[in-house]
């Protein structure tokens, strides 16, 4: 950190090393305040030109110690340095967009507010704060009085609720797609009113349906198709057969002598 | 001011803020040393003998009451603010967002069914009122905010209710790891 | 006990059994008719002055609260409320001083963005609301600061934040420099 109290002369304030620690800011515009501070106890009087050269020694520094600089910091080295060359060129060229001084003018405001904005939250901070230095009835007698609201509700409380419940909502919206696989009665079906059109030994992947899109649909269908087969071999409407283990398997009807050559159509 | 005083100052503090009766131990670990505490409490005793709160010895335990022939002023029907539970609260934070909306379509987001009460409560609250009617078979009643609701929150108008993308810069929405899917516990 | 004196008992009662800070509406509600509340109130004030025990007014509404020379005797770990990092007490102050304000507009002041939680937190305590909307583009909700902050900073109303008017005068609450110098975009 930059120290930023009794340094109030510019031959110390330039002799002095700057101290580079990133972590102790909180982004480029808190640092431009802390050298600032360094510059000057009023910052009104701040040197714009000045606290340009000593932010750019600063990143130019990190940078030597190779510490890790956000792009933020960049940006603003690359503002500043831009903003130096405006300032020191002459204001010769009438080019359209604001003055050096007019930025300078500009970044020392912002300086200054947020020097102000951090004085005035110490300063809220010092107060006799309710619960740190000053104390309410510890056991109030609970005579309420006048107290129209029933409900102890607060819009934090409602905007919570929305905030969770949307939350829940996204996370929960898991539309799960229909799977259109191939039921098993939806094989024995189709089997069912193919059977009398298989005289011989066919492989069982030609009774799979149609419309198969992927792998994973042909095997649930190959799965159900084969159960279906069983079922129907356990009723003794088809034979099945498979020479060796992971063989194809193959699908015949069953030739019953009662349907013998009535039921081919 | 005399030491004495300064003790009673302190001694006073202490009673005032404490939410149950301190005894004198307790009061005496509390107080600068060396005082001299039953010289304290009788001076503090008779400082409020006539005022509108008295020091009060109950149980061995000392605190401040308000004086007992002022309680008629005390009185007053209490209306101790009661919580909104958290489907009351939920229900009146979705028809704020979403009215006018139908009773079916607060439980369709909230994905429960809305139990008889919440809406009679939040009717009999003024912060909503009925809008009207969904013209959908059924024509069912629609919900939305009243001007209590906004005066109640500090609303200037329903517009300015943040949305969601701004519920989730303040850090109120936040999404969830899918981890927690099915467990309905969205707490951060 | 003339009459006065009489009515400041009751004020002192009625002050010291409520559980929140009262406006002189309901003061005058709970008091004899025909009583001079402004006179009341400023006795009690007086009464109390030198004492453990102080009358104050906090956002416009009147309470008692311990004296604050006397921290140190209280029973610090009670209530102890949590440390507030350096990100949050500053947006706070920011809030306060130039409500309402919008997101952005915070994080132009500090020059960072705004960490997630830090809204979130302010909103939780209960010290900023939702004040509305800023009319530009997007439409950005606007902040502004709750009485709960002005209970617990002891502040008698936002108009006695430290420093208000010198800021003014400075011009370091308005958006741009005083001198409003061009459009051009200087953000850095």
């Amino acid at each position: 950190m930059v120290k930023n109290s009794s340094e109030d002369s510019d031959t110390l304030v330039a002799s002095m090393p700057l101290v580079v620690d990133l972590d102790g800011y909180e982004g480029p515009l808190d640092a431009l305040l802390a050298l600032a501070r360094r510059q000057q106890v009023d910052l009104t009087q701040i040197s714009i030109l000045e606290l340009a050269e000593q932010y750019l020694a600063f990143i130019e520094n990190a940078r030597q110690l190779r510490l890790e600089i956000a792009a933020d910091y960049l940006v603003m080295a690359a503002w500043l340095a831009y903003l130096k060359s405006r300032l020191l060129l002459p204001n010769s060229q009438c080019d359209e967009g604001p003055s050096g001084q007019e930025m300078a003018a500009r970044l020392a405001f912002q300086i200054r507010r947020l020097g102000a904005m951090r004085n005035a939250a110490e300063q809220l901070m010092g107060f006799n704060l309710l619960g740190r230095d000053v104390f309410a009835r510890g056991a109030p007698e609970g005579v309420n009085i006048i107290r129209s609201n029933v409900y102890d509700v607060s819009l934090y409380d409602v905007l919570r609720a929305y905030a969770d419940n949307r939350t829940r909502e996204e996370g929960s919206r898991l539309s799960i797609e229909p799977r259109a696989l191939f039921s098993v009665d939806e094989a024995l079906e189709r089997l069912t009113s193919l059977v009398g059109r298989i005289p011989d030994w066919e492989t069982l992947e030609r009774f799979l349906p149609s419309g198969i899109r992927n792998d994973h649909e042909h095997r649930a269908a190959l799965a159900t198709t084969l159960a279906a087969t069983l079922e129907m071999t356990r009723s003794g409407r088809l034979l099945l057969r498979q020479s060796a283990p992971f063989s194809p398997i193959h699908v015949r009807r069953a030739k019953r002598d009662s349907e013998n050559g009535s039921d081919d159509g | 001011m005399s030491k004495v005083e300064k003790e009673v100052r302190i001694l006073e503090a202490l009673l005032f803020a404490a939410s149950d009766p301190l005894d004198r131990k307790s009061l005496v670990a509390q107080l600068p040393v060396n005082c001299n505490i039953e010289l304290l409490l009788e001076r503090v005793r008779e400082l409020y003998a006539d005022r509108g709160v008295n020091l009060v010895c109950v149980a061995g335990r000392w605190c401040f009451r308000t004086a007992p022939d002022l309680a008629h002023f005390m009185q007053r029907e209490v209306t101790m603010p009661r919580r909104l539970s958290r489907a009351a609260t939920e229900t009146l934070a979705i028809i704020a967002y979403h009215q006018p909306i139908t009773r079916a379509e607060i439980e369709e987001i909230r994905g429960v069914s809305l139990s008889r009460g919440t809406l009679d409560l939040l009717l009999q609250a003024g912060w909503i009122r009925l809008r009207g009617r969904r013209r959908t078979p059924g024509r069912p009643v629609t919900y939305g905010t009243t001007i209590s609701f906004l005066e109640y929150f500090g609303l200037e108008d329903i517009e300015s209710l943040p949305g969601l993308d701004e519920l989730k810069a303040a850090g109120l929405l936040q999404p969830m790891p899918p981890e927690n899917i099915g467990e309905g516990d969205a707490e951060p």
